[in-house]
């Protein structure tokens, strides 16, 4: 079991160096931030895979916390990736006007 | 090539790209990410090396060191962002200073 | 391999897959608002999936329970970032895919 | 496949950092740190090393991503000169490459496998009134670091505080926000809670006041960025206590063994474990205070438009 535990754990991080594809593709910030989102989750279960060893429960914890602070990066960005006054400006003109091919 | 090894060398790695790095950028916060990055190195390098022990768990003193380490790091971050800020507000209100009516400081820190 | 062994591998293995989509979901996808669903309901259910696997196997209920307090809070902060970000994305003037094909 | 697992995360950490240097645009450069903040994390896991890992993920994920983004708003992507950066790319890659052979070569040069000091911890931890032996260490045979590492947040954040005085009030636009209220109502009590765990378990496990002041503060950083609380401000009584208490009572209980006899900073055996326990609740209320002072509030308007103030 611990085999099949470290080969899942391996394969989940090479779906986070995958997505390094998409912060280095992605057109706006608003992407490249889903990305560190998804490294997030994805980091979660590599360590809740890693805990189930012998003698490291103290994994969890790490896991736990990850889950509970994820917000604070995507309050932060929300806010001052758009700005409090945001509305005023308007949905059309944001800084995220992708170029239309 | 057991695990601390490769793990040091990653730290060491990690070292020279943050040093040659804190220095090929002028943006301000670039330099606060190299500088981190460099931090994070050392560490790496601190906790591999305390992971050597033929047997048994690893040596908690380096662990304690590199802990209180990364909390300091962080407030040094913190400190240089702050420092940034401010520079970055005095720049623009160098450049923007002839439109502006002379801002009142607001109250105290 | 005794069957509950068996069943935790199987979970284990869904929600690997499932994980494995989500990241395809967040290259693959046309616009901001496909890839938030990839990252936030897709890998969720990946990591739900673990987690259940894991928790079957774990050697007893109150780490079973904290595994899946942690897939709660992932699930509790996920509900919120897709809000959150699909609202700054529009704000940001991210224009919805058409649902044409791509010429 | 452990060897496989800790190979790529040992390869991908370098890169990820170079990753990082290298991007021109700042977003792509925050984005990627706070990802390789994540990558560490695992990094400190895969080394055995879980109260390092707690550390790096309550303040990696919860002060430092958020600081950042921070910066987002107010650094104006200066467009840098790429030719400038593309001739001396191989300079920098060839000091890289040298630097790295160096140390590398000096790293090799040191024993396989050295006791260190785990033996002499284990053997003294009894009366250093904890099991775990890294809060052993941290709080008690080094309580000297701890310490005047308070010491430095303490100047950290008085620093951050007297470079901008000005603590923005809250728009009360955002007030309204009825999503991120809803998100600061549930996630308040999973905080506490969490961060109170945190500093029992340091007691016999990987935990303490670090990763608990950390969380906290990441609490009180979605607190301000929705406007349920102002920025903490130096001149109110209760921010200055919260500040002071930590310190006073570690610099009190380290002290009073002068008085008795004892050396600095030597607990007595008996009460050991419950003087950490009350220091580390001090400790935890004194650094998250510390860390929410690092946050300077809400967006500045930009400079470029005539700030309606």
């Amino acid at each position: 079991m611990h085999e099949l535990r470290t080969g899942l754990a391996f394969f989940l991080l090479l779906n986070i160096l995958a997505g390094l594809v998409r912060v280095a593709r992605g057109p706006t910030l608003t992407d490249r931030f889903i990305v560190a989102q998804l490294f997030g989750t994805t980091g979660v279960g590599v360590l809740v895979l890693l805990a189930a060893d012998a003698g490291r429960d103290a994994l969890r914890d790490v896991a736990l916390v990850f889950a509970l602070l994820a917000p604070v990066t995507v309050v932060a960005f929300v806010r001052f990736a758009v700005g409090s006054d945001a509305d005023a400006k308007g949905a059309s003109s944001g800084p995220d006007q992708e170029p239309r091919p | 090539m057991n695990p601390w090894l490769v793990y040091a060398l990653s730290g060491v790695a990690l070292f020279s790209v943050g040093l040659v790095g804190l220095f090929s950028h002028q943006h301000v916060v670039k330099r606060i990410l190299a500088s981190n990055i460099t931090g994070s190195g050392v560490l790496l390098v601190l906790v591999a090396l305390a992971r050597r022990v033929p047997s048994g768990p690893p040596d908690p003193v380096p662990h304690a060191l590199v802990l209180t380490g990364i909390v300091v790091s962080v407030s040094s971050t913190a400190l240089g962002v702050a420092l940034a800020r401010r520079m970055a507000r005095l720049q623009a209100e160098a450049t923007h200073s002839p439109e502006h009516e002379p801002r009142s400081d607001g109250e105290g820190p | 391999m005794s069957p509950l062994e068996l069943l935790s591998a199987a979970f284990l293995f869904a929600g690997a897959a499932f994980c494995l989509a989500g990241t395809v979901g967040v290259l693959r996808f046309p616009d901001v608002y496909c890839r938030l669903h990839a990252l936030t309901k897709v890998d969720n259910l990946g990591l739900g999936l673990v987690v259940v696997g894991l928790a079957l196997r774990s050697s007893s209920w109150a780490t079973a329970l904290k595994l899946l307090l942690v897939w709660l809070f992932v699930l509790i902060s996920s509900a919120f970032t897709c809000q959150l970000i699909a609202r700054a994305a529009l704000r940001r003037g991210a224009v919805p895919w058409g649902g044409r094909r791509e010429p | 496949m452990d060897g496989l697992l800790d190979g790529c995360l040992a390869l991908c950490l370098p890169l990820l950092a170079y990753l990082v240097l290298r991007t021109e645009s700042l977003s792509q450069a925050v984005v990627l740190f706070v990802a390789f903040g994540l990558l560490s994390a695992l990094g400190w896991a895969r080394l055995e090393a879980p109260d390092i890992a707690l550390v790096e993920a309550a303040v990696g994920t919860g002060l430092t991503g958020a600081l950042l983004m921070h910066t987002l708003s107010w650094t104006e992507e200066t467009p840098p000169d790429v030719r400038a950066r593309a001739r001396r790319r191989p300079w920098a890659l060839l000091a890289m490459a040298a630097l790295t052979l160096l140390l590398g070569w000096a790293v090799l040069a040191l024993p396989a496998d050295s006791p260190g000091l785990g033996l002499e911890v284990d053997a003294r931890r009894e009366d250093s009134g904890v099991k775990h032996p890294v809060t052993a260490v941290l709080l008690n045979f080094r309580g000297y670091d701890t310490l005047l590492e308070i010491a430095v947040l303490l100047v950290a954040a008085l620093g951050a505080r007297a470079v901008n005085p000005r603590s923005e009030r809250a728009s009360s636009e955002a007030a309204k926000d009825p999503l991120t209220g809803e998100l600061f109502r549930m996630m308040t009590p999973a905080l506490l809670l969490v961060a109170g765990y945190l500093v029992w378990v340091g007691d016999h496990g990987p935990g303490g006041a670090f990763q608990a002041g950390a969380i906290l503060a990441g609490g009180g950083v979605v607190a301000i960025l929705t406007s349920r609380m102002g920025t903490p401000r130096m001149s109110s009584l209760r921010v200055r206590w919260a500040l002071l208490t930590g310190p006073l009572l570690f610099i009190g209980v380290a002290v009073a063994p002068l008085f008795s006899g004892g050396r600095l900073l030597e607990f007595p055996e008996k009460y050991a474990g419950t003087l950490i326990f009350i220091v580390e609740m001090a400790l935890t209320v004194t650094i998250a205070m510390v860390l929410l002072m690092f946050f300077p509030g809400t967006r500045p308007p930009r400079t470029g438009r005539g700030s309606a103030r």
